[in-house]
């Protein structure tokens, strides 16, 4: 369709603001500062490298499992059962392993072989979850919150109630993954910020993540885009599944051990991190960066109220939900607004 | 700019201006859309407002009845100044609008829609017999049989388009504003809806009327504005001034021929064939051939199952036996994606629902459909922004930025917009389910020539519209549907009005007994 | 003729010594089930105080027990359900936690919170000479780690130990971990850690072993975990003793109402169990590798 | 397309079969009875009338939250502090009663004062959730993970770590409220009923619940329509703190006492029930009878795994994962149209 007049008319697209800044995205790093102020003001000792390192290697866990529940919550799902899943996972990584120091000794082999068996046991927990929930038509939070049952009687089982332990020897050589570091910064660190990069680079410059933004804001549409909705929603549960054996694989090596307290709770965290992060409950809309600072955001919420004891440990609940909802409030930027 | 008040005079002289805006701005961020508009409308006369893709037509009667607040100007309500905080405080004065994009609740049934923030009581309690027998005579006097318990999301969108004409009768305007009602409803409809809006001019109503429709402003309207680029352009009886003048007027410039010159080759092969389709509960053994270079029109009353049928072929619908050959080979199409690959796309009639993502911009909208084509395996924000300019060169979309909301677009530039998405795919089979929805008059001719210069590039149209000009100026051959049959194809000189009405009724059927006559 | 019915009423496994209890429960029931077959032991968990009352009605009315064991999950909202249990006549078997009312169990195994939070004290005031300074992570805030805190506090009061700071762990790994690295980055200067279980005592030992601060302090657990007691037996520095709260009590108390109906002896009265102090001497006495506690 | 003769063809909208049998109403219904079923086979006992007794009374706690949350969720909202709050409710309750017994003695005014401050609590605890997601436009999801901290808090913190209980003179008078029958229905059944009853009328037969469906339906409609969006999602956000007080209210006499521990994960058992009993997570659709029925099944559940010991301890929450997911998947139908 040719219009030989439509020169004349005002330039109307392109047209950008210069200097423009854009609060939305920068309201979780402001909100991010704020603490770190915070936490200076109150302890000296927050700023010193060993305790950013913790903050850093801390949020790794929660952290990469939440760049897995953007995706979900992106395109509108939800997964209650990661933390769990964790736990599951963890807990068959040790038992594996546990079993080939006998054959094939505690040497790097058997971590390898550990960390498949996590990978594929993640994603095959994801698929299920993915699957159970399009093929069956059931939603989300009820397929979810079953398996979280699931795997959290699972582990307890294989645990007999108790913990399971990784072999001395075994530690030994995975250990590194937890506990070492390249140029200074944590391996854990590392992974997580791998893993944010790749999740960024997946949700916003690929056709999957454009497709995940596209079913969580309006699933006719995606239908009618050709996007096949259920692969795509049960490829989300994959990768949260993903995320979460990458998690569990940095975990195990930590306290090498699992058992039914391990995760619990996690699958708040981590959708607490992404809905600070500016990702929208409802579908739609998610920034894989705001997840980061979210999850930066709970750990250092955690850490500051152990420099202190100026706040009585009854009420740590409190002040770190009061926490959350401020910084939640400054940087959403609303009371902004109130004064144009 | 002359004061609406004093200027006309004619038609208007024993009647009462009710409401009127004078030199009415409206910005939105940095892109002003309304410069200095003014406009009355009086009691007992029906003023149409016309203007291009937006124009700014919405955006005035919005800021008319108070959903949206001017940057600076007055309203004028009988003689006071006044202003509406928001669209209740319009609704109390009396104004009631009809928006252009349905406001309904999906969720909610046709009874609810109506009453929503209004419901009837007694005592405490929701007094639902007396809002469904209202609803009922509501839908009554519109001829509208649908039942009052249905959902919204269970409706055609004409009904729903009825749904809210129901609802701001309910609401007893004094001063009735509709914004492009037509643009989905049928012939029949639109009739019934005429009728209405004679019986409530006789009454006093003041009526602000918006239509892409020049026959229809000529029908109903006494006087007609004529908007462009957000500035008044004109303000007549529309009894002076004829339909070329209202769309020189809207256009800037003369519109050339309506429709393309265009000799479709009858010999030529076979691109698709469909046989005995059905879609269980919606159509019945659908068989037709499309031909390269060819406009099929798909002619039929609502309901009929064109849509239905479309869907079918495209893999969004279970198809339940029969067969389609592409090229004179079968495939098998069970998903949009194989449609894709076979070279078919689909434009949705239902853009806000089906079509457009309307909280995001327009770059991802426009590629959505053909992602693949813009890098793997990562996306080319180039390629994307790159195909976005000459998109919005080709299918001339006037935003005032690029980063808008595809929901805050005007509507005709939403159509514009998904049609564009849908051409990205580059198909050789393109099927158009009422292509120029709320299109301007302009625009309307520059698609007639688009599809023209498709089939001459060897692409094949099927084209699914209520606009019975539209059908019989652009359609080589027509098939007719009836409640899920194709009742006749017709071709050469039988492509006329009334025999498509013969067979969209079924009193004329070439596959067999007309399924109405006693057998 | 019918088996006698005997509920065990316990906590779920979502900690460590939670869990060992559950695995001593189990292996009890197997036991006595195998020595006494016209017993039948069935065990009900519930992960909160509701849910116990809800298992104390079931086990009353759906298994029609003829004995109840039950280890409350906290003493005050379970009184009321006990003694329900009591009224409908069945014989009650009260383990750890005693409830608020006296009088209505029949055998009370009682373990002794306080001892366990006086006997960490006393060590630690022994062996830094009556100074120094200290961390406490304590478990979840009810009245178990209460106790446990306020002998413990009792105990050193006579002395110059600080208390740097007391946070709580929860009663897991996780958090003692993360709980110890905070306080190790806030206090450049411990000399010794109690914490307040051995789930937490075991993030406590990664946490000062990431820190390289092994040779500065020590650590006193509590529970009586097979990986503590190893350590204790394997003369590790960082954890020289372990403070005994040994989830086998149950094992126990179910024993004793084992004999109640097998032998109508009169086995009512109060079982109190001590807390014992594990060292490398007497360790070897309390490790069982096959436990999962 | 102009068509006098339009009414000779057959209506295509509207039209209605009849007895048509509204599966999705019906579907909870089913799958209680399916689980009834189940349980009896399981152990006879499981019909006797003290159990059905104890199964209803024990829904009676969270269904009464539950219906509280349909009212949230149909508007498109979530509550996660309902847990925590109640356990705050309960505990300000015992305070208050417990002091007063000094002056005024454990008779029932005390009661009643109690019962009063707990439904001021709720109402404005309730109040707090509404105003400040909506006024502080903060998702609603942060706002009660916000305040399910800080009543966690404030009841530990009251509890002074441990428990608060009940002084034993008013729990003697206080005891009815909850042990108490009428006509052999148990008092806590009757409170239910009432509130179930009550939440229907108020769901389907005013205009507030219009209003909620609406708003939950979709947001832009209901503003257009002249609805108070904010004060209506406040009012649902009220509406679940006077459930929550009413609920706490028929919990005190039958424990006595609060400590942190009182109603962890009740949050997600009620969200559970809700989404069982067929409303939509996403708002815009709410049924208060599937409500009820999804609590009762989510009771019977636990009832019946304490009806055998076939099943290891460990892997209840396996079997209750799995109960769920099949019940949700048998009562929303889905499989029944693969015949068609
Ligand atoms: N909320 C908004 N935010 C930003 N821009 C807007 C908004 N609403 C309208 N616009 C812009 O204002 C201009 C006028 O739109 P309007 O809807 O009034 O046009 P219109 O004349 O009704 O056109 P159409 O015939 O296509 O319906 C368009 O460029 C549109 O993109
Ligand atoms: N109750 C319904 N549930 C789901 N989709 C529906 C329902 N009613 C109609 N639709 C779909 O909405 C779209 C538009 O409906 P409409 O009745 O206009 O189409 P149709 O029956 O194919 O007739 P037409 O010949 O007018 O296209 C079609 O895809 C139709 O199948
Ligand atoms: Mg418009
Ligand atoms: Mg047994």
């Amino acid at each position: 369709m040719s219009r030989p007049d439509n020169k004349a008319l005002p330039a109307t697209t392109g047209s950008r603001v210069p200097f423009h800044i854009d609060f939305k995205a920068i309201g979780p790093f402001v909100a991010l500062i704020v603490l770190f102020v915070l936490g200076t003001a109150i302890n000296e000792a927050f700023l010193s490298s060993g305790n950013l390192s913790n903050i850093f290697t801390r949020s790794s866990f929660i952290g990469i499992i939440a760049v897995g529940a953007t995706f979900v919550i992106t395109a509108g799902g939800i997964d209650l059962s990661v933390g769990s899943m964790a736990a599951f996972i963890a807990g068959a990584m040790i038992m594996v392993m546990n079993g080939l120091v006998q054959s094939i000794g505690p040497g790097v082999e058997t971590v390898l072989i550990g960390i498949g068996v996590s990978i594929v046991l993640g994603i095959g927990a994801g698929a299920i979850n993915g699957l159970v929930s399009t093929r069956g038509k059931i939603e989300a939070f009820i397929v979810t919150l079953g398996t979280m049952g699931l795997y959290r009687s699972l582990v307890t089982y294989m645990a007999d109630g108790g913990t399971l332990s990784l072999d001395f020897g075994v530690r030994g050589t995975y250990r590194p993954v937890y506990y070492g570091d390249v140029l200074g910064i944590p391996m854990p660190v590392l992974v997580f910020l791998g893993v944010a990069i790749i999740g960024y680079v997946l949700l916003n410059m690929t056709p999957f993540g454009r497709k995940c933004f596209a079913i969580g804001s309006n699933e006719q549409v995606a239908l009618y885009s050709a996007i096949n909705v259920d692969r795509v929603k049960t490829l989300t549960y994959i990768i949260q599944g993903l995320c979460v054996s990458i998690a569990t694989i940095i975990y195990v090596p930590r306290l090498g051990s699992a058992s039914s307290s391990t995760g619990v709770l996690w699958e708040l965290e981590a959708i607490a991190a992404v809905i600070i992060g500016g990702t929208m409950l409802k579908g739609g809309y998610g920034r894989i960066w705001g997840t980061v600072v979210g999850a930066l955001m709970l750990t250092t919420i955690g850490n500051i109220l152990n420099l202190t004891d100026a706040i009585s440990n009854y009420l740590n609940g409190a002040v770190q939900g009061l926490i959350i909802i401020v910084a939640v409030f400054l940087q959403r930027g609303d009371w902004r607004r109130k004064k144009n | 700019m002359t004061d609406p008040a004093v200027s006309l005079t004619g038609v208007g002289q024993t009647r009462k201006l009710r409401l009127s805006g004078q030199d009415i701005c409206k910005s939105f961020g940095p892109a002003q859309v309304l410069h200095d508009v003014s406009i009355g409308l009086y009691s007992g006369e029906v003023h149409a407002l016309l203007g291009e893709n937006g124009a700014g037509k919405s955006t005035l009667v919005k800021i008319l009845s108070g959903y949206h607040q001017p940057t600076s100007g007055q309203l004028v309500l009988d003689g006071h100044k006044t202003g509406f905080a928001n669209s209740d405080a319009g609704e109390k004065a009396g104004v009631i609008l009809i928006h252009q994009e349905l406001n309904l609740a999906e969720q909610l049934t046709v009874e609810e829609n109506i009453f929503l923030g209004r419901e009837m009581t007694r005592g405490w309690f929701l007094d639902k017999v007396a809002m469904r027998s209202q609803a009922r005579s509501l839908l009554d006097r519109l001829q509208c049989d649908i039942s009052p318990e249905t959902r919204i999301r269970d409706l055609s969108v004409s009904d729903r388009q009825m749904v809210e004409i129901a609802k701001a009768l309910s609401k007893n305007a004094d001063i009735l504003i509709l914004d492009e009602p037509t643009a989905v409803l049928t012939g029949r409809e639109v009739d019934i809806l005429f009728g209405l809006i004679r019986r409530l001019r006789a009454q006093g109503v003041a009526i602000l009327y918006i239509s892409h429709k020049l026959d229809e402003i000529k029908a109903i309207a006494d006087m007609v504005t004529v908007l462009r680029d957000g500035r008044h352009v004109a303000t007549h009886a529309v009894a002076d001034i004829s339909k070329d003048d209202m769309a020189r007027l809207m256009v800037g410039r003369d519109i050339a021929q309506m429709f393309p010159d265009r000799v479709a080759d009858e010999q030529a092969p076979v691109v698709l064939s469909v046989r005995n389709l059905s879609v269980p509960g919606m159509v019945h053994d659908a068989s037709f051939d499309l031909r390269k270079g060819e406009v099929l029109g798909f002619a039929g009353i609502v309901g009929a199952g064109r849509t239905a049928l479309m869907e079918a072929i495209i893999g969004l619908r279970p198809q339940s036996g029969g067969t389609i050959a592409r090229n004179g080979s079968d495939v098998a199409i069970a998903s949009l994606s194989d449609a894709k690959k076979y070279g078919i796309a689909y434009l949705t009639k239902d853009r806000k629902g089906r079509g457009l993502l309307l909280n995001m911009d327009m770059r991802p909208n426009l590629t959505l459909l053909a992602l693949e084509k813009f890098g793997s395996p990562l996306i080319s924000r180039k390629a994307e922004e790159d195909a976005l300019e000459k998109a919005i060169a080709a299918f001339d979309i006037r935003a005032a930025d690029s980063k808008t909301r595809v929901g805050d677009f005007s509507g005709g530039n939403q159509q514009k917009l998904l049609l564009a998405k849908v051409m990205e795919t580059d198909p050789d089979i393109v099927i158009i389910d009422e292509p120029t929805r709320g299109i301007d008059i302009g625009t309307k001719s520059q698609i007639y020539h688009f599809i023209g210069d498709l089939t001459a590039q060897g692409k094949s149209v099927i084209l699914l519209s209520s606009e019975m000009p539209e059908m019989l100026g652009l359609s080589d051959r027509i098939a007719v549907m009836a409640a899920g049959r194709i009742t006749g194809i017709l071709s050469g000189d039988d492509r006329n009005e009334h025999e498509i009405m013969r067979y969209a009724t079924g009193i004329s059927d070439k596959n067999g007994a007309s399924p109405y006559e006693p057998s | 003729a019918d088996k006698i019915k005997i509920g065990v009423s316990i906590p779920a496994a979502t900690h460590g010594w939670a869990g060992g209890l559950n695995w001593h429960a189990q292996e009890a029931e197997k036991d006595l089930e195998k020595a006494y077959p016209n017993l039948d032991f069935i065990i009900a968990t519930a992960k909160n105080p509701t849910e116990q009352a809800n298992d104390l009605e079931d086990l009353v009315s759906v298994q029609n027990i003829d004995g109840l064991v039950i280890l409350p999950f906290e003493s005050d909202p379970l009184t009321i359900p006990v003694q329900q249990v009591k009224e409908a006549g069945k014989f009650i078997t009260v383990v750890d936690r005693g409830l608020s009312q006296p009088g209505i169990e029949d055998i009370y195994v009682a373990g002794n919170n306080s001892a366990l939070g006086e006997q960490a004290g006393e060590y630690l005031k022994k062996r830094l000479d009556g100074k120094g300074k200290i961390v406490v992570l304590r478990g979840l805030p009810t009245t178990v780690d209460d106790e446990r805190v306020e002998a413990f506090n009792a105990s050193i009061k006579d002395s110059d130990i600080e208390v740097l700071d007391m946070k709580y762990a929860n009663w897991n790994r996780d958090d003692g971990y993360e709980v110890m690295q905070d306080f190790l980055s806030r206090f450049p200067e411990i000399d010794a850690v109690w914490a307040q279980d051995d789930d937490i005592a075991l993030g406590v030992i990664e946490a000062i072993k990431q820190a390289d601060r092994t040779d500065e302090m020590f650590v006193v657990g509590g529970g009586g975990m097979k990986d503590i007691i190893k350590r204790v037996k394997d003369g590790d520095k960082l954890t020289p003793i372990d403070v005994l709260y040994p989830p086998a009590m149950i094992a126990t108390a179910m024993g004793l109402t084992a004999l109640k109906f097998e032998t109508k002896a009169a086995v009512e009265g109060r079982y109190i169990l001590g807390a014992t102090t594990v060292t490398p001497e007497n360790a070897d006495k309390f490790y069982f590798p096959d436990s999962p506690y």
